[in-house]
């Protein structure tokens, strides 16, 4: 019972990164119509915010020490990180320690930044193209940025930790009543898993409860009618692009912990993802959510060594074979709308 | 015995009623419309005629078989075409090509694999699409693409494409909605020549009391789900029982 | 074997007529060659074959620059590095055998499909008389498999599978770097002392060829002091979150963890078992362990923190000792700012291989190099005495036990240096059972 | 001739007399010279541009007309490739058995693939064969080590039976003891041709299967795959059965799949797992869409911009540029060399990114639109007169559906 309980918390933390991607991918293509193959690279360019904003904290003063050598023989080089001069080693310590959650403060500015310039000077002109136009170049978008993001920070994984409060681990089976020792899950991935829950019940509540939000989704429906009602529907789409984005770029920086970033994480993340949000049903939000958390929790359950010694390697397979199965057993996915990029 | 007849016919959705006890006999050679006020159910009798909804209760059987239930493509090859109320037409190919692939259904069926075989070496096909964009006064367009002809002329051209395949029924669905008078004049003179020319059975529905009365030899006024009488467009015309069911709607 | 290039009057005829058919006053044919791509000009052009895109780009580079520099001492620029300390003094800087040594380079993108493409261009198209690089052993065996077909030599960049020097050996490969099997066999030693004699391991393994071959490596050593093995678990090579994998672990029975992964698989999987507390649990008495048999200072440095302590092997770190190994951090450290990496070092060193055994044999014809690497025995190149044992093209070395560094210096100090495993504690017999099913066959020189 | 009309034969003779001068086209530049870096007249990127030609021919047979977007073609490509390398371990290295293997095997794993995902429309179709092709590849990566040797790849060993191989046959890859890695080299002038039996080999299946293509277009069932694309409820409604002509679509797209991966093992006997993962699928698609769906030539252009630049652009490294610009004052040398430096080596991704997004950009119909533009700038014939070009009529209209 503890391993299943284990493997459902694996699985409801992978599935809120599965469902944060989704979101926003299904808010793309349910406001805008439009196949964004670039939204792994959201995904990964909010990865790389938290490696900047640790960098940007770790901007240092160099002296030289005569007393020590480097490798080749010169006076090491002394470095004291900016912030630890301006604020003390103390304050200026914890605020490098931080600088994960911290990065948030940088990753929302700049991906609705790159959320609205990627909507206005690119995608903005493909509204009308066909499909396979747009994913040509989404794609090439995608490969431009993580290019651009290797030649900054290189091909290999960056740490990027969570704070010390939360680099360990913590006894989640003696808080539900069981044995010490039995359930043992990483602090950071529950923190993970409830910012997750919170943007999502955010970004419902926000199309849930404002003007705003009541115009996107009555535009999601039927966008023509939204247009004859005199509603400037296309500034609102452009500010849902930035949002995605900001999801997106969200899910992404607070990942870093758990996954070091790198370039190519993005395209890691694009296929799934995209099975993510087709299995949920085209421009269905929920059904993005609902789908992310079920294959997030079918595919650690598939991990479990008992299921694994029946049908050996059925981890590799298991999310496209529950692709396959719901998409024959449910047409249009978990609880997609009929007529949205079937033809 | 007509060529198409509807016994019984029964369609409820939830709590609405939206077929009730249709009977309908449509005979052989004629042109029959059905006309009511919005909400009387004409397109759902429609979309049972062509096998798209299956009634609760009831039959309906053409030329002697039911073809409830069979997928469109199947009561095509009995003999059904249908003209839809925007012209379904293969906006991508040109006109001529528009014209061949009905030629080759009727030849070769539902489906036949003639990968290697060079269209120009189908003379009968090319000969009896040419003759019918001839006949539609359309050949002169057969290289245009379809999607760039005017609204008149896609009709026109969406009809040319079901009368290619010799139907013995042919459902007009609102065969003049949203065009000009023109069109729609040139539309009806269409038709009857058509029905003139080539003795097959239609079934219109429509709106347009100009163009029913302009065509229709018999027509069936349905109202709530039911037929409410069937005449002659003479004998419709002024009809009380007609009158009261379009109580407010511009009558022609 | 296949032949390249040959058959050459034959099909001049055909094509002569093509030729003609042309009408240029100028038809002629280039002397025949003795074997493939043999160098008529004043230069010799070698192909380093790199991974450049994909999670390996780094350590790629890291491999074009070591190449850069052994090109450079060969042509007698700079501080000539290793040539100075290595045992053959046949190199003098004037090239190899008199001609200016030139390379081209090429991208693996860590694809055996890619790679070979790459390979192949530099054969077919710039003339390459020998193949050098590659950071994975799917890319190695399939490169090798090429270059005996083709009719090069292959000197093999970093490359740790069992199956390059064992099933999937071939006449005209090389390996300098150890293998899976040396990882373990010199673990063994060292894991007892630090670790005892009674443990409980745990393995989870990339689900493929090289990860199989590392197990059954640890397996077999750590069987053999007498350790127990609890479970064996396979991972996707395509995995990043490995949560899962790791949850089962601490309540299994197991005192240890066993990662048999590499590059990035390892950065997550040993960054994600020390969120789940791992390392700071007891299990049956004793302080919970995790191994990497396998150590990548670049990839180290992706897990930061997280290496501090884990026991690893390696095949060089800058920081030895030895006069080549001064020598050689000196002249890279000096030219590109750090220190280098093992890739790099396995790069360089094999690029001065080549070229002494070419000086040696006195051709490029890769019969004569193969029968001059052959039972070679050098050293000063930074790994110790070393044999290029002539069964299996595989070099015999010390091997490097290290730790990940609890107090790092710089950014650079990723570990210490544990214990040097001598030579004839990692040696093992050709027709060893992890090794068997290969066969060198005959030197290939595409004549 | 050959039941084509005067055009398309015209057409097809330019394609052919393409095709079988391509070892002298792609070497435009004398040896030496600077600029021989950008010559492709080498034999393994010609069989490449062949092969992945007959690939994006084939894909286009399906999405060009039908409009039916698989994510999951690179499965079929692997089936080919493991098909010819088990023929050459069992039987020997006549390609010919591997061939008619790799076509049968794939025609027969799509035919499984197609009519399954053929009940679904769209992205749901798109999504249901990248499904497959994944599990195919994660399959053959770990568990299906034995049948396809997983990392390594597939490949011959000496102890592998090999029943047909005599004392004299050859010991690579043939087609009835004519050896696929055989080359004649021809030097005119400073330029040196190579003519590779191979790349001839792959160039007759090449204008075989795009002569085959071409009836398909031109035949009434190409008529008809381009009505499905256009209007199903027309078609269902004309009483034609759309899936039936899209599974043979389908199947007969995996069939030119399997083809070219079974080229690709017979010009070089290792059949790698990475030809069956999703991003070989993208390619494929990519190739199509750049250089024009729905168009004969399109996708081997595409097919070629992609696999030039891969091949090409990847092995430029800074020794390179630098004496390029050797003649330039040192200053104004390092400048360009590091302004030009992230585009080539190892960012030829990026010049690659770059490019997909300028060619979708200004040239709507990919690279065969850009090739039209020059002809119509050429031969002076006015815009708005919409001449066109060898392919105008198979030109897809921007319509907005990705199917």
């Amino acid at each position: 019972m503890d391993a299943l309980i284990l493997q459902f918390l694996n699985g409801l933390d992978k599935g809120s990164a599965y469902a944060l991607i989704a979101l926003g991918l299904t808010l793309i293509f349910g406001t805008l119509g439009v196949v964004n193959f670039a939204h792994g690279a959201m995904f990964m360019i909010g990865a790389f915010c938290a490696v900047a904003m640790q960098s940007m904290l770790n901007i240092s003063k160099v002296t030289l020490d005569p007393t020590k050598l480097d490798f080749l023989g010169n006076p090491a080089q002394i470095r004291t990180p900016m912030v630890e001069s301006l604020f003390g080693p103390e304050l200026g310590g914890s605020i490098i320690n931080w600088s994960v959650p911290l990065s948030i403060l940088l990753a929302i500015p700049v991906m609705l930044a790159l959320g609205f310039i990627m909507e206005r000077g690119l995608i903005k002109h493909f509204y009308k193209r066909p499909h396979a136009d747009q994913i040509l170049v989404t794609f090439g978008l995608a490969i431009v940025l993580q290019e651009i993001i290797k030649y900054f920070y290189g091909a290999n994984p960056i740490p990027t930790p969570a704070p010390d409060a939360f680099r360990g681990s913590i006894d989640f089976g003696v808080l539900i009543g069981y044995a010490q020792n039995t359930i043992i899950y990483p602090a950071w991935r529950l923190v993970y898993f409830t910012f997750s829950a919170v943007i999502i019940a955010a970004v419902f509540a926000f199309l849930q409860f404002t003007t705003f939000g009541m115009v996107v989704r009555a535009g999601m429906a039927d966008r023509e009618t939204v247009g004859l009602l005199g509603i400037n529907i296309d500034k609102r789409f452009t500010i849902m692009f930035g949002i995605a984005a900001a999801v997106a770029g969200m899910a992404g920086a607070m990942y870093a912990p758990i996954n070091s970033p790198n370039y190519h994480m993005g395209m890691d993340f694009l296929v799934l993802s995209f099975v993510v949000v087709v299995v949920g049903g085209m421009g269905s939000l929920p059904g993005a959510v609902l789908a992310g958390f079920l294959l997030g929790v079918v595919e650690s359950f598939a991990s479990m060594n008992e299921v694994k010694s029946l049908i050996p390697g059925i981890d590799q397979i298991i999310i496209y074979l529950i692709a396959i199965i719901i998409l024959l057993t449910r047409p249009r996915g978990l609880m997609g709308r009929k007529g949205v990029m079937e033809e | 015995m007509g060529i198409l007849e509807v016994s019984n016919v029964n369609k409820r959705f939830g709590g609405l009623q939206a077929l009730g006890d249709v009977n309908l006999d449509i005979a052989q050679g004629t042109v029959h419309a059905i006309i009511g006020p919005n909400g009387a159910g004409k397109s759902t009798l429609l979309n049972v005629l062509i096998g798209k909804l299956v009634p609760d209760t009831g039959t309906v059987m053409f030329d002697g078989k039911s073809v409830l239930g069979r997928k469109p493509y199947e009561i095509n090859q009995m003999g059904i075409s249908r003209v839809f109320q925007t012209p379904e037409i293969f906006g991508d190919l040109t006109v001529f090509e528009n014209m061949l692939i009905p030629c080759f259904a009727k030849r070769d069926g539902t489906f036949r694999l003639h990968a290697l075989e060079s269209i120009a070496s189908e003379k009968g096909i090319i000969e009896k699409a040419e003759q019918m964009l001839s006949d539609v006064a359309m050949i002169d367009k057969r290289g245009m693409t379809a999607s760039s002809l005017s609204r008149g002329d896609k009709r026109r051209l969406e009809m040319a494409m079901c009368l290619v395949q010799e139907p013995k029924l042919l459902l007009l669905d609102e065969p003049t909605a949203g065009m000009a008078r023109a069109d729609t004049n040139n539309t009806i003179e269409l038709l009857n020549h058509i029905h003139e020319s080539r003795d097959i059975t239609m079934v219109i529905i429509e709106h347009d009391m100009h163009v029913v009365f302009s065509l229709a030899k018999r027509i069936t006024v349905l109202a709530q789900g039911s037929p409410l009488v069937e005449d002659t467009p003479e004998n419709i015309k002024g009809h009380p029982k007609v009158k009261e069911a379009y109580l407010g709607e511009a009558a022609a | 074997m296949s032949k390249f290039e040959i058959n050459r009057r034959g099909l001049i005829k055909s094509g002569a007529a093509i030729g003609a058919g042309l009408a240029l006053p100028t038809i002629f044919t280039r002397n025949a060659y003795a074997y493939v791509n043999e160098p008529k000009g004043a230069t010799v052009t070698l192909g380093f074959n790199v991974p450049q895109s994909g999670p390996y780009a780094d350590e790629g580079a890291d491999e074009l620059r070591a190449f850069q520099l052994a090109v450079e001492h060969l042509n007698g620029e700079g501080d000539g590095g290793m040539i100075g300390t290595f045992s053959s003094k046949m190199l003098k800087g004037n090239g190899i055998l008199g001609k200016k040594v030139a390379y081209v380079s090429g991208d693996t993108q860590t694809k055996s499909d890619a790679a070979r493409a790459s390979a192949k261009s530099m054969i077919e198209k710039d003339g390459a008389i020998m193949i050098s690089g590659g950071s994975s052993s799917g890319v190695a065996v399939a490169v090798q498999g090429l270059c005996q077909e083709a009719g090069v030599i292959f000197m093999a960049g970093l490359t740790h599978s069992n199956d390059t020097t064992g099933k999937d050996k071939k006449a005209n490969g090389f390996r300098h770097f150890f293998n899976a099997y040396m990882s373990a066999a010199a673990l063994g030693p060292v894991l007892k002392s630090l670790y005892g004699t009674d443990r409980s391991a745990y393995h989870l393994t990339a689900d493929y060829t090289w990860g199989w071959t590392q197990e059954a490596s640890m397996i077999a050593a750590t069987e053999a002091l007498g350790w127990k093995t609890v479970n064996k678990v396979l991972t996707p090579l395509a995995a990043t979150d490995f949560s899962s994998y790791i949850a089962p672990v601490l309540n299994s029975g197991a005192d240890v963890l066993v990662l048999n992964h590499y590059g990035g698989n390892m950065v997550n999987s040993l960054t994600q078992a020390v969120q789940f507390g791992l390392r700071d649990k007891q299990v049956n008495g004793k302080n919970f362990e995790i191994v990497v048999p396998l150590y990548s200072e670049l990839m180290a440095k992706g897990a930061g923190k997280n290496i501090a302590g884990i026991v690893g092997s390696q095949n060089w770190d800058w920081k030895l000792e030895d006069e080549g190994t001064k020598s050689f951090v000196k002249s890279f450290g000096e030219k590109y700012g750090f220190p280098p990496s093992q890739a790099a070092q396995t790069c360089y060193a094999q690029t001065l291989l080549y070229a002494d055994a070419v000086e040696r044999a006195g051709t490029f014809d890769p019969c004569g190099v193969v029968e001059a690497l052959e039972g070679f025995e050098f050293d000063g190149l930074g790994n110790g005495k070393t044999l290029y044992r002539k069964e299996d093209h595989q070099c015999f070395k010390d091997v490097l036990v290290v730790r990940g560094a609890e107090n790092p210096q710089d950014e650079f100090h990723l570990v210490d240096i544990v214990e040097v495993t001598p030579v004839a504690q990692v040696t093992y017999e050709p027709e060893n059972e992890m090794f068997a099913g290969g066969n060198l066959g005959k030197c290939n020189s595409g004549a | 001739m050959l039941g084509l009309s005067k055009k398309d034969t015209t057409f097809l003779v330019v394609v052919i007399f393409l095709t079988l001068m391509t070892p002298i086209l792609l070497q435009p530049f004398p040896e030496g010279s600077v600029l021989a870096q950008f010559n492709a007249g080498y034999p393994d990127l010609m069989q490449r541009f062949a092969i992945y030609g007959i690939f994006a021919i084939g894909f286009n047979i399906l999405f060009g007309l039908t409009g039916y977007l698989s994510f999951g073609h690179a499965a079929f490509l692997g089936v080919g490739s493991y098909s010819v390398v088990w023929m050459y371990k069992l039987l020997g290295y006549n390609v010919v058995p591997g061939l008619l293997l790799a076509v049968v095997t794939a025609g027969l794993f799509a035919l499984l693939i197609g009519y399954i995902s053929l009940r679904r429309s769209g992205i749901y179709f798109s999504i249901l064969t990248l499904a497959f092709a994944q599990m195919s590849f994660n399959l053959a990566y770990s568990v299906l080590t034995p049948l396809t040797n997983g990392e390594t790849g597939l490949q011959v060993y000496t102890d592998d039976p090999q029943i047909l191989m005599g004392a004299g046959s050859p010991n690579s890859p043939h087609f009835f003891g004519i050896v696929m890695n055989e080359s004649a080299k021809i030097d005119v002038g400073g330029w040196q041709f190579t003519f590779n039996n191979g790349y001839y080999f792959c160039a007759i299946i090449a204008i075989i299967v795009f002569y085959l293509s071409l009836r398909i277009f031109r035949s009434p069932f190409g008529i008809m795959l381009r009505a499905i694309k256009t209007n199903q409820t027309r078609m269902t409604y004309t009483g034609l059965n759309p899936r039936p002509y899209t599974l043979a679509a389908f199947v007969i797209s995996g069939m030119y799949a399997g083809l070219a991966g079974g080229l690709l093992a017979s010009m070089d006997p290792l059949a790698g797992a990475e030809r069956m993962q999703w991003t070989a699928s993208g390619e494929v698609v990519l190739m199509t869409i750049l250089g024009g769906a729905g168009t004969l030539m399109g996708p081997i252009l595409g097919a070629g911009f992609i696999k030039y630049f891969e091949n090409i652009f990847s092995k430029i490294n800074d020794d390179i540029l630098h004496t390029w610009f050797a003649a330039l004052p040192d200053g104004l040398e390092d400048a360009i060399v590091f302004m030009v430096h992230p585009f080539i080596g190892k960012g030829w991704s990026l010049t690659l990114g770059l490019l997909f997004m300028m060619v979708v950009i200004f040239l709507p119909g990919g690279l065969i639109e850009g090739g039209n533009r020059i002809w119509r700038l050429v031969t002076g014939r006015s815009r708005n007169r919409n001449t066109p070009g060898k392919d105008a009529q198979h030109h897809p209209k921007p319509t907005a559906h990705v199917n």
